[in-house]
């Protein structure tokens, strides 16, 4: 390409690079090697400073330059740089090139002439690759201002509310038929023992009431297209069999109807009619029909509800129906299960009645649970004694490896509960290690010192009904070695409760294949950076919150949701985004069709135009890693900045010295 | 008729004999019968996994290389010792490749021994014949019947893939295949003492006692095992057991200790299948059966 | 009233111990335990022992190599896996049994009055002789060697046993000994 | 093969966000390791053509690394993976080509991996020292 005029500019730092390669040398070879395309070849001592970037643009306009080479530190470091003063010059930025002689070749040679010999080779392999380069245009693309959450749970609302109050519109998404996710049916929470319902409710009904949210329950999303800025969301709307803009939420319905089941918000230790809400705080406070086992959808008969529905509100046609939105951004606050209490067969729950799951003790001392808040045995007696069973299924390799970080404090909560109510009550707490690392935790812990809980640290194995001595018949037996004093011991309770793992939902992965983001071994969605990016996924644009992104508890959770809600916000507030510019896309006319491309990308950037018998990039979704590219059998695809016949310059030039 | 390998294990030759004669009767009636490895060895048990490993599974892997040379797909193993100390003999020989064992098995001119599966008759009889052509051949349904089933430790530990490891079930739906009634009790793989019962008998004689104790307690009137050793452990030490823990029996469950039939798992489903007595080999049994079986 | 040091110094420990234990097959997650006792919780003779499974996974880790080679424990084990299907952190607590005892038998280090390490000794012997293992032989022996009036004890037994056909006197022999030998000879060389 | 004084010439293909950036950080850290590798930066390690390996010992490179993010750190998620497929079908191309395929190789290097960068880099141009100048190089086949 003779009609290249390369400036080459090779740089000190200091000393750091002229300390061991010979700088001037370096900038002689890079003329004498292509002395007809590189029309200037400099060195000097910072070329990051204002001075050095002033000698490029002086150059650019001087010598009617029109590509840039510059030898010096990493280009991770001053690429940028050196690309706005090429722009400034007035050539496209992307006609530079840069040469790593810093941190890959003077801060790691020992030898002095080998240290110039990979110089030289690195600032060849620049000018060769720089001749093969093409002006680039950056892009923006448009953020659309409006929202979807999926979740109803504590994060989803928090996010919604804040969200909302600056003036966006909101679109949440819940599965279930209301709002309030596992915060709801908890008691108090630790470590300050609020009611749960006393700081839950209010913002539940600040959510259905908000002109800027659009409360979509008994709902779930089915497909999303697009990318940031501009995502097209399929929501499948559940029929609820009842029309809630006629329905009052009186409840006659539900009073009338002769069909019982359980009630899962009960943990199936209470009953729930065929129209139902699943509790008396739900948000929308509006029943919907369960078709499983109303007897007019089974058999045809009935109606008792639509008789005495004095509005006429429901519906018995109502079909499912797809509801289509747009918006710009995305965040997931799908939350957690508990590890089924059936899959230990050791802790024999479902084999002995008095073994309870968390939850089940969640709503037990709930004054608005199945007992009235009475803390009973299923037989309905006063239990005397209760071991409360740490880390079960957790922090153990043949299920969960990880600690689910809250079952510590809520087995705290749990000994506090159970002594306000019955003082003379012993309660274990079976320990491997107490993790109480919030604000307020340890004192929490010592308090329940104070109250006399037993402490036992070491693992209960099993639970079994097998008593030795008299002492022990009729109760579960706890068998643990008390680490702490090295002795096995057998501790017989009226009742267990297993603090069982929190784990990610079953359907994470396939709504990670919706959204486009990914899960972990464990099955919580992954945060793009621990630290640095703990609520931002890999596609931009679309966020997580709360605790479907690992175990959490409710403080973490909030902060979780108000960090996406930022990162939402900022997105609305810039109104447009930068897109990348290394992107691939694929020639038309080389493309055979084979779609090796389609399967590979990450991000389903490529899909395959049946009619054309060719795959297509959606630029918008590319992120440039080229995997396409490097696999394409065709040489269809490239990548722009990485085409193959730059990196074919580029080897071609390292290896010329 | 499907026919199996099979590796006797050398307590079926001794103290188990009456183990083995009601395992082909009862294998008979559904179809399947064994055919011995021939010039078959002592597993090494476990206590030879004590004092050398290799040693043990060169040992044991001289029986998994008879079995392929004779042209055995699986064996049949009645001792879970036996069946577990090859299979982790078997793991080992897949592990180290090439490695010394090997090398010492070739010099005596024994090879292979990595791909004959390894079964256990309860296994056999649950999976591959199955409950109902079980129900199909009992002709003594043993209607009332109250029959713990004990499993023991080997077959479902350490590799848990036949069984849940804490909470098994083939072995009671057999016995309610064969009409008797399951007792539910929490010890059904707790440990019988194994060896202990030899060398550390306090201990073991301890293990028994709450064995036979649970069982008890539960309203078990026979007890099936599927292991010559946790059978040895059950019946031939249950009088001394009785009478060293009678009294803390009676303390604390207000009972009197009252001496239960130790079956081998076979011998109850031959009698149900209609075999006599003698055939199966009832009269081994140090408290006598007979009466509560015909009794059924 | 004498006062016991119970003080240990770093020096009297070994730092090596850890490492010949892992070697073994089957026992390289020691390091991972995080003693939380389901080993010793679910262990049926924890009871007995003298040092709890949790105990001799630190005292391994920790190179507490002579009170761990000499503790009953290992021989009280009757190998039944319960804490090798149990351990949260998957030690294959079994194996690291046996691998102690294996060391043990090597040291000569054993604690007295314990069969075990007779019992293993003369169970080998008689399958290299034999092929074959005969209970009846290996019960006496051991007793022979270890605790000659316990004979008296377990004679009522033995005696109902035999009446029942259930003791076989003289044990079976394979045909192949030859082979058994060999096999047996060629591993001590390779050794 | 033992030239004594053969400095072998080898190409790394860096993946921009840890292999890249790892290399960076051992120049940080003034770590020191042969001059004898030079890097070509790539946006991911799923990106390298099989063909870049052929080419680059065709036009006299003696050995050829790829360093891509550990299997699960990818930032493009996945394109590892198709790094690490590609690698194994590069090694039967070079053998089929009469390469010893222990010219090239592949190592996942963190970005807070500068010391293993390093130590890679020092070992395989030891290992590329004792396998003798690259045959296809003009002039140095026998
Ligand atoms: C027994 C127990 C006691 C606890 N006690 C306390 C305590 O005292 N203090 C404390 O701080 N923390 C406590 N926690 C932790 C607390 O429950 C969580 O931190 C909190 O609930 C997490 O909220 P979330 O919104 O992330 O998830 P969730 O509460 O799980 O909410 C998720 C919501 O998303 C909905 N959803 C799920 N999938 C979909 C889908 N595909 N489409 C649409 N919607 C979907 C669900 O229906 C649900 O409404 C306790 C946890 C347990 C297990
Ligand atoms: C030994 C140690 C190791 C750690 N390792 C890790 C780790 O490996 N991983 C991890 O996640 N966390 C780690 N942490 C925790 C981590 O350091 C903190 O989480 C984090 O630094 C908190 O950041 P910050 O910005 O809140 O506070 P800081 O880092 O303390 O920053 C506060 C800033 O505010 C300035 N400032 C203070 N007062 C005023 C004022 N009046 N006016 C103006 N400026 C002011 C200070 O000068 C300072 O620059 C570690 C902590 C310690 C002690
Ligand atoms: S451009 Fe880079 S190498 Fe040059 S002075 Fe600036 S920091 Fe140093
Ligand atoms: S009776 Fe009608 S108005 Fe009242 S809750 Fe039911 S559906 Fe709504
Ligand atoms: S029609 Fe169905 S929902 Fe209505 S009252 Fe009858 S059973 Fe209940
Ligand atoms: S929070 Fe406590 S109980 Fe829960 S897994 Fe962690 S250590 Fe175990
Ligand atoms: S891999 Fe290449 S040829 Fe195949 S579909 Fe994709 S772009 Fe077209
Ligand atoms: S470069 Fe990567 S992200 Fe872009 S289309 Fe190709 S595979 Fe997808
Ligand atoms: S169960 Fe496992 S992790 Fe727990 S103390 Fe025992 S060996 Fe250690
Ligand atoms: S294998 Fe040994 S240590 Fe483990 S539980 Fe059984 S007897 Fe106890």
């Amino acid at each position: 390409m003779s009609n290249c005029r390369i400036g080459v500019y090779v740089c000190h730092c200091g000393s750091n690079i002229a300390g061991k390669v010979r700088v001037d040398e370096v900038a002689r070879y890079a003329k004498d090697y292509a002395p007809d395309e590189v029309v200037i070849s400099r060195e000097y001592k910072y070329m990051c400073s204002d001075p050095g970037q002033d000698l490029i643009k002086k150059d650019i306009k001087e010598f009617n330059l029109n590509r840039i080479v510059v030898a010096s530190c990493s280009p991770l470091m001053h690429e940028k740089t050196f690309r706005n003063a090429t722009a400034d010059g007035g050539i496209n930025p992307f006609f530079f090139q840069m040469a790593n002689i810093r941190e890959h070749v003077s801060w790691v040679t020992e030898d002095e002439n080998a240290a110039t010999e990979k110089a030289k080779a690195l600032l060849i392999a620049a000018i060769h690759r720089v001749m093969h380069h093409e002006a680039l245009e950056k892009r923006t693309v448009h953020i659309n201002p409006q929202v979807l959450i999926v979740g109803g749970g504590i994060a989803g609302i928090t996010a919604a509310l804040q969200i909302a109050d600056a003036g966006n519109k909101v679109f949440l998404v819940e599965k279930s038929p209301s709002i309030g996710g596992h915060m709801a049916q908890l008691d108090k929470t630790f470590p300050t023992l609020d009611c749960s319902a006393c700081i839950l409710t209010p913002k539940m009904t600040s959510v259905g009431q908000h002109p800027n949210i659009t409360l979509m329950t008994y709902s779930e999303v089915q497909e999303v297209n697009g990318y940031v800025g501009n995502f097209k969301v399929k929501v499948l709307r559940k029929a609820k069999s009842v029309d809630h803009e006629k329905c009052t939420g009186c409840g006659v319905c539900t009073q009338k109807c002769p069909m019982k089941a359980p009630n899962e918000f009960e943990l199936n230790m209470a009953p729930r009619k065929a129209i139902y809400t699943p509790f008396p705080q739900a948000v929308p406070n509006k029943p919907v029909i369960d078709k499983t086992i109303c007897t007019y959808y089974k058999n045809g008969r009935c109606k008792a509800c639509e008789k005495f529905c004095g509005p006429g509100a429901i519906l018995f046609d109502e079909q499912d129906r797809i509801e289509e939105i747009e918006v710009g951004s995305i965040i997931l606050a799908t939350g957690y299960d508990l590890k089924t209490a059936e899959s230990l067969p050791e802790y024999g729950f479902g084999r002995y009645p008095n073994v309870f799951t968390a939850f089940e003790f969640e709503r037990l001392v709930n004054s608005s649970g199945p007992t009235g808040g009475k803390i009973v045995t299923r037989e309905g007696k006063e239990p005397k004694s209760i071991g409360i069973l740490h880390c079960i299924g957790s922090r153990d390799k043949k299920y969960c490896e990880y600690c689910s970080r809250v079952c510590c404090m809520y087995a705290l909560k749990f000994s506090h509960l159970i002594k306000e109510k019955y003082h003379d009550c012993e309660v274990y707490q079976f320990y491997i290690d107490m993790r109480c690392f919030g604000k307020g935790y340890e004192e929490f812990y010592n308090r329940l010192l104070k109250e006399g809980v037993n402490f036992v640290r070491g693992k209960v194995a099993e639970i079994t009904d097998a008593a030795l001595e008299p002492s022990e018949e009729g109760k579960l037996i706890m068998r643990a070695e008390d680490t702490m004093i090295g002795t096995v011991r057998r501790i017989p309770v009226d009742m267990a409760i297993l603090c069982l793992a929190m784990v990610a939902k079953p359907e994470a992965k396939e709504l990670s294949h919706i959204f486009s983001c990914s899960v972990g071994k464990d099955g919580w969605f992954t945060e793009k950076h621990p630290k640095l990016a703990p609520v931002s996924t890999a596609s931009d644009g679309i966020f997580i919150a709360g605790a479907c992104q690992g175990p959490k508890d409710i403080p973490d959770t909030v902060a979780q949701a108000g960090a996406a809600a930022a990162e939402v916000l900022n997105l609305i507030q810039r109104g447009e985004v930068e897109a990348e510019v290394v992107t691939a896309d694929i020639e038309e006319d080389l493309c055979s069709g084979c779609r090796t491309c389609v399967e590979l990308c990450p991000y389903t950037a490529i899909t395959y135009n049946a009619e054309k018998k060719k795959s297509e990039i959606n630029g918008a979704l590319c992120k440039g890693c080229g995997t396409c590219v490097g696999a394409c059998p065709s040489g269809a695809a490239y990548q722009r900045n990485f085409r193959d016949e730059q990196i074919y310059a580029e080897i071609k030039g390292i290896l010329a010295v | 008729m499907k026919t199996y390998g099979y590796y006797p294990g050398c307590s079926v030759r001794s103290s188990s004999k009456a183990y083995e004669k009601s395992l082909f009767l009862v294998l008979k009636s559904l179809g399947a019968q064994l055919k011995e490895i021939d010039d078959w060895n002592c597993c090494g048990a476990t206590a030879y996994f004590g004092t050398d490993k290799k040693m043990a599974t060169a040992i044991a892997g001289r029986n998994l290389s008879l079995a392929e040379q004779q042209k055995m797909d699986d064996i049949v193993i009645p001792c879970t010792g036996c069946y577990l100390t090859l299979r982790k003999s078997q793991d080992y020989l897949k592990e180290h490749q090439g490695e010394i064992v090997h090398k010492a098995m070739n010099g005596a001119g024994l090879k292979g021994g990595e791909k004959v599966a390894l079964r256990h008759p309860v296994e056999i009889i649950h999976k591959d014949i199955g409950l109902e052509a079980i129900a199909k051949v009992v002709k003594r349904p043993l209607k009332g019947l109250k029959v713990a089933s004990y499993y023991g430790c080997q077959l479902v530990r350490p590799y848990g893939d036949i069984d849940d490891p804490y909470h098994p079930v083939i072995l009671d739906e057999i016995m309610t295949a064969c009409g008797a009634e399951a007792v539910e009790y929490p010890y059904k793989t707790r440990c019988c003492g194994g060896a202990l019962t030899g060398t550390v008998e306090d201990v073991g004689l301890r293990l028994v006692y709450i064995l036979l104790a649970e069982m008890q307690k539960r309203g078990a009137q026979v007890v099936v095992t599927m292991c010559p050793l946790c059978h040895m452990n059950l019946d031939a030490f249950q009088s001394k057991v009785a009478s060293r823990f009678g009294a803390e029996y009676k303390k604390s469950f207000r009972k009197e200790y009252k001496p239960l039939p130790i079956l081998h798992f076979t011998q109850v489903m031959g009698w149900a299948f209609g075999y006599k007595s003698k055939e199966l080999g009832l009269g081994d049994i140090m408290v006598e059966p007979k009466s509560l079986l015909a009794a059924s | 009233m004498e006062y016991l040091r119970t003080v240990k110094y770093e020096s009297e420990l070994d730092k090596k111990f850890l490492k010949e234990v892992v070697k073994h097959s089957e026992c390289d997650k020691i390091l991972e335990c995080i003693q939380c006792g389901t080993c010793s919780s679910t262990c049926p003779v924890s009871l007995y022992m003298d040092y709890t499974p949790r105990k001799l996974m630190a005292m391994i880790k920790g190179g507490f190599k002579d009170d761990a080679l000499k503790s009953k424990t290992v021989w009280i084990c009757s190998s039944c896996y319960s804490c090798t299907v149990m351990c949260p952190a998957q030690i294959k607590i079994t194996d690291v049994m046996y691998a102690l005892k294996r060391m043990a038998i090597e040291k000569g280090v054993y604690s007295k009055g314990i069969p075990t390490p007779v019992l293993a000794q003369e169970m080998s012997n008689i399958i290299s002789r034999k092929g074959r293992n005969s209970e009846m032989e290996v019960v006496t022996r051991m007793m022979l060697r270890t605790n000659p009036f316990g004979m008296l004890k377990m004679a009522p037994m033995g005696m109902s046993l035999f009446f029942k056909g259930r003791m076989e006197i003289f044990g079976e022999k394979i045909k192949n000994l030859p082979q058994m030998r060999k096999l047996l000879k060629g591993l001590k060389e390779a050794k | 093969m033992s030239d004594k004084g053969f400095e072998p010439r080898i190409v790394a293909f860096l993946c921009n966000w840890c292999s890249y950036t790892g290399a960076d950080l051992a120049g940080t850290s003034r770590l020191k390791y042969p001059a004898n590798v030079r890097t070509i930066r790539v946006m991911c390690s799923g990106r390298i053509d099989p063909l870049f390996i052929i080419s680059a010992l065709q036009k006299g490179a003696d050995g050829v690394l790829i360093g891509g993010c550990h299997i699960g750190d990818c930032h493009y998620q996945k394109g590892n993976y198709s790094a690490r497929r590609r690698a194994a079908i590069t090694e039967t191309m070079l053998e089929s080509l009469g390469i010893d395929p222990r010219r090239f190789r592949l190592e996942w290097v963190s970005a807070s991996e500068g010391p293993k960068y390093a130590e890679v880099i020092t070992d395989f141009t030891r290992q590329i020292k004792e396998l003798g100048p690259n045959p296809l190089k003009k002039g140095a086949a026998k």
